[in-house]
């Protein structure tokens, strides 16, 4: 048994969890989520480069509320995430243990989210180089180019939402794209109203993006739609000096406001 | 299935010299839902608004556009007449096309084109309203009187002889608040004491009235009509129920040197004190800060020596919880102390004093019984420089605003000093004199010209002692800005009034908002310059900003009669232009999720967490609710909320984007 | 022959237009075009798609009776996006309409029998569709029993017929309404259908009994009447899932292997039970 | 069955007979991102040969992502209703997986059986489908577990076989024969002989006929909860599914003039099932999912008698949490 599985059975068996959430093996060497209940399934759970999915975005589901005690395996993202949702009020009726594993393979236990705060703030993460390559060329187009870019990129969006459905932050129960009184964004798929979509979870999404690059990773067809977010981010960070993720009683930077605040944003 | 009604006023010639108003009226006729149109010279006058009554029974209309004014001018009346006609007053909307057409274009096409348009959003608008019920809400019908200064006092009074409930809170051992340091007031040099203790006894007397001192308000919630209020009553040490006010303890009392704060530090109380002879209630409390026994753990005087055995050393601070309908805020002021001016050497000169410990040697029930003498040496000073404005009207220095009522109390100073000494010589020295008021520039003349003080306008630059003397260095502007130089005896420095120091936290506690001297805003400058913006919080007196005492006594009276007549009714109504978080069937509850930024924007703190819990108490979801006595229907959360759970009722987003795709699509 | 294009609608016009509760219309559709008119027909029980151009379409059951004919009713009441629309609609307007769909009550199979009806709140119109069936045809069927409730008594639709069957000699009625939904003058019952189906349970000798209101109801009732002796194949509902095409296609609308659009809306008992409870 | 043999060096040729012709030709095309999406194409340069599977299948050519069932105008006496049926252009989609090509025959007896839908009629009548053998695989296909394998024939106008040098052409409907005869010269006769060493080996991860009996009781069982705990609810799967046919009815425009049109829709999708209530019979992803996997296995099996999965493992390969459509199936029908 490697040391996850035996420090995952040691919470069963005192009683800390109730149920799991962590990766197994899938084909293709993919890694795929697994909810183990018991301490006999721990056999099961990998922790490989491969468990990229930010798993923090099954605490939103009702069934696994049910289980009351969660130990939820996290990489920095979900970390990260975990950090967010705290700060937005999402996971206080949970009682969780997040457990990761460290750049030494050690596995660590949290039991509160105090420490998964002081975790992420020591281990926080950068932008990966092929995402920072990518915002560069983005931002070193024209505006016109970029609107170009992205037309071409949204035209073959199809809305499945699955960067809806893996995002830790799009917890709402009815999302905008389905509110019809009054209809916000096109049911159909075309390039026009794919981008409204899209702008409008950017915006949504706007200072509280986590960085994962889940949906940009997932999308069925290839659309990098994680940079948006990304750049959002970056522009908050650097007009407001807010980082997500990053602390669990920071307020949101789009509604609070500071005399500091610097408004040279608005063009 | 909508049939409109469209009326179009002409506004005598206001709006009909610009805009075709028969054409509007034909155009809107035909849009789609209109089922009737009318233009008419005066909409607003009773045949204009019984046209409007009878359109509407003889049509049908189960809405109506009237397009005239703005709606902050007859809204009401509007929505009056179609509730008179036997609709929902919520299914009348204005098109404004006055304010926004008529008079800002000339006479064109467009211009009538423009009102057309407008005509036509409101027409989309009012097919989407719904019928709204106003929001009645119960009233508790007491007030919650905070401070026992001349503001609280008069304030208190005035509710509780109309038949009301108040409870008072101050934070000192005694009511009387500033007012009850002064020696005379201006303009009638009448004794300050001697008018306010009937007060004072007034309120301790008076049934209607709860008198809490020596305590502070640590938490409001609720809304207008309904705020629920934590009062600290902090620890007396003394049983005020057993009590006598005999005051054997305080003459007993071994630590005898603490500085009188009533006195402005000069002079002496005990650690077990009644602040002054005529303090309300007249009985002790025991400074703990200062009391041996609290901070050395032996001495146990008075509790040995008190017949009436009401000594308890060991009480603690106590929480009351308290039900009111409206608050009245008469925190008060604090002045400036004056070491921040240096070159004036107060602090560092004993005869260098501000105008409060002028009052209280002015006082007869002062340190020197109301002989002026100066604090240094106790002789009567021949000469005594005034000067105004000390960090008043000083940004560079002080604070940028003038303080108000240092003109008057300056010249009430010298004019009583030159009472209490014919002989002796009193200087001004002043920016400008600020004497508006009734019989107040009466009364600086009378200083000036009946009691021969020396006004200088101009200046002090620096004060210095030298042989025994202060040595007031200035200029006068008026001698084409010589140089001025002057030996007193004594200076009083007219310090500014500023807010107290916990004001910001007073006002967080009360959710009021403030300037950014900390003087409580009020809700409008002119038009409601005794309320705050959270509805049922009034101000009164100095921590508005700074006053004399018959403005605040007038203030007082005004946010009385505001919360008089919130009291008047059982209820009160108010309109449902609120916002509403969504409801659904469980196990949604709602599609809210709980993130609370609508909580953390709402200006008015009418957002709550609301728990979603099951038949077994589990608690299945933390969504929000809006508490429609606080909502002002301002619309900020609607803004916040990223998944449209909320909405505004009467302005929601469908009804929004109507009036949007109305001009876009024309 | 060419296939009709299902998607494409009838052009309706709205002939009459009846306030039954707040929010609930009564829509009376004549065709715009006289074509279809005459091509036209439906059974009881059967549904269609109400459509207003432009913001999408609604389904419901037709109210009216095929036995009243050269027109069609529909009773909605307006909760979403379509049926705001819809009921903003004004008389002479002109909506879509899509249908027949659906299967129908086998209204022949009853002639002679006792005929027990329950249903609440926005429930009846399908139903109403049914009791006008049988009452123009009085003499083939035996008792009529009926028991509607609504959450208030303002709530209840079609008062003024609720008033001529309560009349009628020939049709037993219990009209209720949900406990503090009364008003001072209100004289009929007060309590949930469910209840008053236990209190005043019907004879199950020679009976079929159809139940229809919101998926509680179908689910409190029908056991009740199981228990009351009904048999399983006797005991009629109509279900209404959502639904987008009408024709077994969409999706929207299945239970299971079941498209409530084609397969049903009507269903028996027996059928009910082998379904998964997904309705 | 008619055989016919082109020489590989040939097929170009073939292709751009087939542009030529002036019909619509979808095909395989390699994207930035990696992944191979049928596009229309205007020369063979633009198809991608070396792939395993499409991202997405060519369903949209008959079942678009967004379809227009009718315009409409509101004149003063009405309303104008004009569909769009006689804008359908003759389509031919090259380089589709057989397995791809036997989901048009589930699709046809969906549409076409029973209250027969003349959108999809219309469009199907005028498509031809040139398959491609499969020569590779990966974990995620598993069609040979379905009743299908990498050289199926079923649905396919025409299916291409690599062998060598050589391409074994299948010309298995008129469709088919019309599109070789539009460059007859390129083709020579062949004879009938066996695909099995060019196409890719699939292990069988199940027996069919074992999970149909088994299927019919698996409505209860325990593992739906396990299986789908992994499903965000997402609709990856079914868009890119070659036999989900799940759709929605929208307007969009004005009162005044718009269209209607139907729009892929999802049954994993929250919302899908919600009545105007409120009230959702399919409160949870578990039912949502079983519902997804049971139509598959089951309830298209009852209705159509087809097994409505052909096995091209799409919805493995594109499911952002890497559930696995035949393990799940195996788990819940243990």
């Amino acid at each position: 048994m490697t040391p996850l599985q035996n420090k995952v059975a040691e919470l069963f068996e005192n009683g800390t969890i109730s149920l799991m959430i962590g990766y197994k093996n899938a084909i293709n060497k993919l890694a795929v989520p697994c909810f183990i209940d018991h301490a006999t399934q721990v056999e099961q759970l990998i922790y490989t480069p491969e468990c990229k999915g930010n798993l923090s975005v099954y605490l939103h589901k009702a069934e696994i509320k049910q289980a009351k005690k969660i130990g939820i395996l996290a990489n920095i993202a979900t970390l990260r995430s975990l950090v967010q949702l705290t700060s937005e009020n999402q996971l206080s009726d949970i009682e969780k243990t997040v457990i990761t594993i460290n750049a030494q393979n050690e596995v660590l236990v949290f039991d509160n989210m105090e420490k998964v705060e002081e975790y992420v703030q020591a281990n926080f993460p950068e932008y990966t180089e092929e995402d920072k390559k990518l915002l560069e060329q983005l931002n070193s187009m024209t505006r016109a180019e970029r609107w170009q870019y992205w037309s071409e990129q949204f035209a073959a969006c199809v809305k499945c939402y699955a960067c809806r459905a893996v995002c830790p932050m799009c917890y709402c129960s009815s999302c905008t794209v389905e509110c019809n009184q009054p209809q916000w964004i096109k049911v159909s798929s075309e390039t026009t109203g794919n981008l409204e979509w899209h702008t409008m979870r950017a915006m949504h999404l706007a200072g509280r993006c986590i960085n994962c690059g889940e949906c940009g990773r997932i999308c069925p067809v290839g659309i990098p739609v994680h940079l948006l977010t990304a750049q959002m981010n970056l522009d908050i960070e650097k007009e407001f000096g807010s980082k997500t993720g990053f602390s669990c009683n920071s307020g949101y930077a789009l509604n609070t406001f500071k005399p500091e605040d610097k408004e040279q944003f608005i063009k | 299935m909508a049939r409109i009604g469209v009326f179009i006023c002409h506004c005598g010639e206001n709006i009909s010299a610009t805009v075709d108003v028969a054409k509007v009226a034909e155009k809107a006729g035909k849009l789609s839902g209109v089922a009737y149109s009318v233009d008419y010279k005066y909409m607003c006058s009773d045949p204009g608004q019984t046209l409007i009554i009878d359109a509407i029974k003889e049509h049908k209309l189960t809405g109506i556009v009237v397009a005239s004014c703005s709606p902050r001018m007859h809204e009401g009346t509007f929505r009056k007449a179609a509730e008179k006609a036997g609709i929902n007053p919520y299914f009348c909307e204005m098109a404004n096309i006055r304010e926004q057409v008529s008079w800002v274009h000339p006479k064109s096409d467009a211009t009538t084109q423009k009102a057309l348009d407008i005509v036509r959003t409101m027409v989309e608008k009012v097919k989407k309203n719904t019928a709204l019920t106003p929001i009645k809400v119960p009233i508790t019908k007491t007030a919650l009187v905070i401070g026992g200064g001349i503001a609280g006092i008069q304030a208190a009074l005035d509710i509780a002889n109309a038949g009301h409930s108040v409870i008072m809170v101050e934070k000192k051992p005694s009511i009387g608040g500033h007012m009850s340091q002064l020696s005379e007031t201006f303009p009638t040099l009448d004794c300050s004491q001697c008018i306010l203790t009937p007060r004072m006894v007034e309120v301790a007397q008076h049934p209607n009235i709860t008198l809490y001192t020596y305590a502070e308000v640590e938490k409001v919630t609720g809304f207008v009509g309904n705020f629920e209020v934590t009062i600290r009553m902090k620890a007396k040490s003394v049983d005020h129920s057993k009590c006598t006010g005999c005051g054997t303890c305080w003459q007993k009392c071994p630590s005898k040197k603490i500085p009188d704060e009533f006195n402005e530090g000069m002079g002496f109380r005990t650690a077990i004190y009644s602040p002054f002879p005529q303090a309300v209630p007249n009985k002790p409390v025991i400074d703990r800060d200062h009391c041996n026994y609290f901070q050395k753990g032996k001495c146990g005087v008075c509790q040995k020596i008190c017949p009436a055995g009401a000594i308890d050393y060991e009480v603690q601070d106590e929480f009351l919880d308290v039900k009111v309908g409206a608050i009245i805020t008469a925190t008060g002021f604090d002045l400036k102390h004056a070491d921040f001016f240096p070159e004036y050497g107060y602090g560092q000169f004993k005869d260098v004093i501000d105008g409060m410990m002028f009052e209280r040697l002015a006082s007869a029930s002062g340190p020197t019984a109301g002989e002026i003498r100066r604090p240094s040496d106790g002789k009567i000073p021949e000469k005594i420089v005034f000067v105004a404005c000390a960090g008043s009207r000083d940004k560079a220095k002080g604070i940028e605003y003038c303080s108000k009522i240092c003109c008057m109390y300056t010249a009430k100073h010298a004019m009583l000093y030159k009472h209490k000494k014919h002989d002796g010589d009193a200087y001004v020295f002043y920016m400008d004199i600020r004497a508006a008021g009734k019989d107040y520039d009466e009364f600086v003349r009378r200083a000036i010209e009946e009691d021969d003080v020396h006004y200088i306008r101009g200046r002090v630059s620096r004060i210095y002692e030298k042989n025994g003397k202060l040595i007031v260095k200035g200029v006068d502007t008026l001698m084409n800005g010589d140089p001025v130089e002057i030996e007193a005896d004594m200076v009083v420095l007219a310090t500014a009034v500023i807010a107290n120091q916990d004001a910001e936290t007073v006002a967080q506690r009360m959710h009021i908002s403030y300037n950014k001297h900390h003087f409580f805003a009020e809700a409008h400058p002119k038009l409601r310059p005794v309320e705050t913006n959270t509805a049922g919080i009034m101000l009164a007196g100095a921590c508005q900003g700074a006053k004399d005492i018959p403005e605040t006594v007038s203030q007082a009276s005004a946010s009385a009669s505001k919360a008089i007549g919130l009291f008047s009714s059982n209820e009160m109504t108010r309109e449902p232009i609120v916002a509403v978080v969504n409801r659904q069937a469980p196990p949604n509850f709602t599609s809210c999720t709980g993130c609370m930024l609508c909580m953390e924007v709402c200006p008015y703190h009418a957002i709550e967490r609301e728990e979603m819990k099951d038949r077994t108490g589990n608690l299945i979801k933390v969504a929000v609710k809006v508490n429609a006595g606080l909502c002002q229907g301002c619309g900020t959360c609607v803004a916040m909320c990223r998944n449209k759970s909320i909405d505004l009722q009467g302005f929601s987003n469908d009804q929004m984007l109507s009036e949007v795709m109305a001009l876009l699509n024309s | 022959m060419e296939p009709k294009n299902q998607y494409i609608p009838y052009k309706m016009r709205i002939a009459s237009i009846t306030e039954e509760a707040p929010l609930v219309q009564t829509y009376r559709l004549e065709f715009v075009d006289e074509k279809d008119a005459e091509q036209f027909t439906f059974r009881a029980g059967q549904f269609a798609e109400y459509g207003v151009f432009g913001e999408g379409e609604s389904t419901f059951c037709i109210a009216s009776s095929p036995t009243r004919e050269g027109y069609l009713e529909c009773t909605f009441r307006s909760t979403g996006r379509v049926t705001k629309a819809l009921a903003n609609c004004e008389l002479n307007d002109i909506i879509g309409l899509r249908g027949p769909f659906g299967n129908t009550f086998p209204i022949e199979e009853w002639y002679g029998k006792n005929i027990v009806f329950v249903t609440g709140g926005i429930a009846l119109p399908p139903l109403r569709c049914v009791i006008w069936n049988l009452l123009d045809q009085r003499e083939k069927f035996g008792d009529i029993t009926i028991y509607y409730g609504a959450r208030s008594v303002n709530d209840l639709v079609y008062k003024e017929e609720l008033e001529e069957w309560s009349s009628r000699s020939d049709v037993k009625l219990y009209v209720t309404v949900d406990p503090g939904g009364e008003t001072p003058e209100w004289k009929g019952l007060v309590g949930f259908v469910p209840t008053v189906l236990e209190q005043n349970p019907p004879k199950s000798d020679n009976a079929v009994a159809i139940v229809a209101g919101p998926p509680i109801l179908i689910k409190m009732g029908m056991p009740i009447l199981s228990k009351n002796g009904f048999d399983n194949a006797n005991i009629y509902t109509t279900l209404e899932n959502r639904m987008k095409c009408g024709v077994g296609k969409c999706g929207h609308c299945t239970v299971g292997k079941t498209y409530v659009c084609k397969d049903g809306p009507v269903f028996t008992y027996e059928e009910v039970l082998k379904m998964p409870a997904e309705y | 069955m008619e055989i016919k043999n082109i020489k590989l060096s040939q097929l170009p040729a073939f292709f751009d007979q087939l542009i030529k012709s002036g019909k619509v030709v979808i095909a395989p095309v390699m994207k930035k991102s990696g992944k191979v999406f049928f596009e229309r194409v205007q020369s063979y340069s633009q198809v991608a040969t070396d792939y395993i599977q499409t991202g997405f299948s060519a369903k949209s050519v008959v079942f678009p992502k967004v379809e227009v069932l009718f315009s409409f105008n509101k004149t003063d006496d009405g309303i104008d209703i004009k569909d769009s049926i006689t804008d359908i252009p003759e389509t031919i989609v090259w380089g589709l997986r057989p397995c791809d090509g036997s989901a048009f025959n589930y699709m046809t007896e969906f549409f076409l059986k029973e209250n027969p839908d003349v959108y999809y009629a219309a469009r199907k009548a005028k498509t031809t489908l040139i398959a491609i053998s499969c020569a590779k695989a990966d974990d995620a296909c598993f069609c040979t577990s379905v009743g299908l394998t990498p050289g199926s024939t079923e649905g396919s106008d025409l299916l291409l076989t690599t062998m060598g040098e050589d391409v074994y052409v299948e010309v298995i409907t008129e469709k088919g024969k019309a599109a070789i005869d539009l460059s007859a010269s390129l083709f020579s006769v062949n004879e009938e002989r066996s695909k099995e060493k060019y196409l890719a080996k699939i292990d069988t991860k199940f027996s069919l006929t074992e999970i149909k009996e088994r299927i019919k009781t698996a409505y209860d069982s325990a593992e739906w909860k396990n299986e789908s705990m992994g499903c965000f609810g997402c609709g990856a799967c079914a868009f890119s599914c070659p036999t989900c046919t799940c759709f929605d009815i929208q307007d969009e425009g004005t009162q005044n003039k718009g269209q209607r049109l139907r729009c892929w829709d999802a049954c994993g999708f929250g919302q899908f099932t919600k009545h105007a209530s409120g009230h959702n019979p399919k409160t949870n992803q578990t039912q949502r999912r079983r519902q997804r996997l049971m139509h598959k296995f089951q309830y298209s099996v009852e209705n159509l008698g087809i097994v409505s999965c052909v096995g091209c493992g799409r919805c493995i390969r594109v499911c952002p949490a890497h559930l696995n459509i035949f393990e799940n199936i195996l788990s819940v029908t243990q």
